[in-house]
């Protein structure tokens, strides 16, 4: 019941959240707002019991993506300040949010032959799921299940993901900090050295 | 009485939401923002507690300490209008561009 | 029992003080006063919440985990409200103040 | 010694958090530990300022003060956001002397403002420090020192 609740509370605040984003110009407003919504997303994943997901969620979606659109915006725009004050939309983004919602209720359409929630019957929990549950704990010593799966289970799969995200780190990084001076750098190891 | 905290903490999180989407300015927008997260934190621990999951409290955590880096990371913007490192290494480097 | 009835206490007056930061966020006139209220959120009725789980919680390491949680909120939220307001008065985001009640 | 202390008390976090015992689960801890030793050590964050163990016997008479103020200071504000017996607010912008001697002095009472709900401070500088009150009793309270004395008294003498 109170699951039920707080679930649709959730998902209302998470519409609200993306209406207000597709009706705002200012960029900054739209990545604090971001985080709200990567917030309440963690909220619903707690809600459905996926506490694997909601801490990706916190490290990824509140944490690492909003500082990194933040360094974007700071990479593309000009005046060193952000106005404080914000400019009203400037047309009815109309077009964008039709897209959208057809897409969305394309999805929604394809749900209707998902099994329901936490079915055990479904196709996910009758083939591995069983094998993972019963014998995890004893052939990896890994209390948690998940963590199991990926780092053990099917370990060389996760490496290969590490060195994706490990790459892309690398070249957001450089596109990043591609544009701090090297002087500043060298002139401050010359500082250090003088004080010590 | 842990439904009531939630209830109790879900209209907090709705005022604040009404604050995020009414601005006016974009600081009152952050300190919102941060609000909201404050409030999640405390409704993830509530939930923790409703479930009887005390795993969940490690999300509670690491929420208390990203939602701190993501308003840290907003000023730093705001302020300086970059991510370059500290007011001391900039201050080197426009000595150095006007030697 | 008597635990019991205390973190009810402690659990109710948190919300309740939750609500209140909220309407406060909500009704002050400016910024800086908004950051009053939610000012209210962050300390006491987080406080409370969390002190009202410990309670139900009894020792162990759930309630290591509230007091941590406690004590990350006790340290950054005021270093943030502080820079929020640092950035906003910078920025030139000037305070509606209570001109008549000044003396100088 | 620094860090070796730094070393303990992170390991024993950890197994706070982890509430797990079996050799393989304590070896990750260990590692993740040194791991997190070493990259203190080489950013140089391990000092007298960002560790200060020394500060740990006065933390509990701090607390309790600062819980007492904060619990004050939130019946205030909540009185006027309610409104009660026509209780309402005037925002005052003041400066105030900074008396404290050290910077850790100067950013633990700052903190402390910022905590109490109804004063946030601003702005630090050398020998002020400004602060955005809710109402003309907080900003006055503040202007007489009385915490700052407190705090002093409580973090920095034996």
């Amino acid at each position: 019941m109170i699951d039920t609740i707080i679930n649709i509370t959730l998902l209302a605040f998470l519409a609200t959240t993306s209406v207000a984003i597709v009706r705002m110009t200012n960029l900054f407003a739209i990545v604090m707002l971001f985080g709200i919504f990567s917030l309440l997303s963690a909220g619903l994943f707690v809600v459905m019991d996926a506490p694997d997901v909601a801490f990706t969620e916190a490290a990824v979606g509140a944490g690492i993506s909003t500082v990194l659109m933040l360094a974007t915006l700071a990479l593309t725009r000009n005046s060193s300040k952000t106005p404080y004050t914000e400019a009203s939309p400037a047309h009815r983004p109309w077009l964008p949010l039709i897209v959208v919602a057809v897409t969305g209720a394309a999805l929604v359409y394809g749900t209707w032959d998902i099994p329901s929630f936490g079915d055990p019957n479904a196709p996910a929990q009758t083939h591995v799921a069983r094998y993972y549950i019963e014998n995890s704990i004893v052939e990896t010593g890994v209390p948690n299940m998940v963590t199991a799966v990926l780092a053990s289970y099917r370990g060389f799969d996760t490496l290969g993901e590490v060195a994706v995200v490990y790459t892309a780190g690398v070249a957001v990084l450089l596109l990043i900090g591609g544009r701090r001076p090297k002087t500043a750098v060298k002139l401050k190891d010359k500082g250090e050295q003088d004080e010590a | 009485m842990f439904i009531a905290v939630s209830l109790a903490i879900l209209i907090t999180m709705g005022l604040a939401l009404t604050r995020a989407l009414a601005g006016p300015t974009t600081y009152d927008r952050i300190a919102a923002v941060n609000m909201f997260g404050t409030k999640t934190v405390l409704l993830i621990a509530v939930l923790a507690f409703l479930s009887g999951l005390n795993d969940l409290l490690d999300i509670a955590l690491v929420y208390a300490l990203i939602n701190f880096i993501g308003v840290v990371a907003a000023l730093k913007l705001v302020t300086q209008g970059n991510f370059h490192a500290s007011d001391r290494e900039e201050r080197v480097v426009e000595k150095e561009r006007s030697e | 029992m008597i635990i019991d009835i205390l973190s009810w206490i402690c659990l109710l007056a948190g919300g309740a003080l939750g609500i209140i930061g909220g309407v406060g966020i909500y009704r002050f006139p400016d910024f800086y006063s908004r950051l009053h209220a939610a000012g209210i959120t962050d300390t006491l009725c987080a406080m409370l919440i969390l002190l009202g789980l410990g309670l139900q919680a009894g020792w162990g390491i759930a309630a290591f985990k509230l007091a941590l949680i406690f004590v990350f909120l006790f340290f950054t939220s005021p270093t943030a409200s502080h820079a929020l307001a640092n950035a906003a008065l910078h920025s030139g985001l000037k305070p509606k103040l209570d001109m008549e009640s000044r003396h100088d | 010694m620094k860090s070796y202390s730094f070393a303990a008390l992170l390991f024993i976090f950890w197994i706070f958090l982890s509430g797990h015992f079996e050799p393989l689960l304590l070896g990750f801890g260990v590692v993740s530990v040194a791991l997190t030793v070493f990259l203190s050590k080489r950013m140089n964050v391990i000092d007298h300022e960002s560790y200060p163990l020394h500060l740990s016997s006065k933390l509990p008479s701090f607390f309790l003060y600062i819980l007492k103020e904060i619990v004050k200071a939130n019946i205030d504000v909540v009185i006027r956001i309610l409104g009660w017996r026509g209780a309402s607010v005037s925002p005052q912008l003041v400066k105030i002397p900074l008396l404290q001697k050290n910077d850790l002095g100067a950013v633990i009472y700052a903190n402390a403002i910022t905590l109490t709900p109804g004063t946030v401070s601003i702005e630090l500088s050398d020998e002020t420090i400004t602060i955005h009150a809710l109402t003309k009793a907080a900003a006055d309270e503040l202007a007489t020192g009385r915490m700052s004395n407190e705090i002093s008294k409580r973090v920095f003498e034996k």
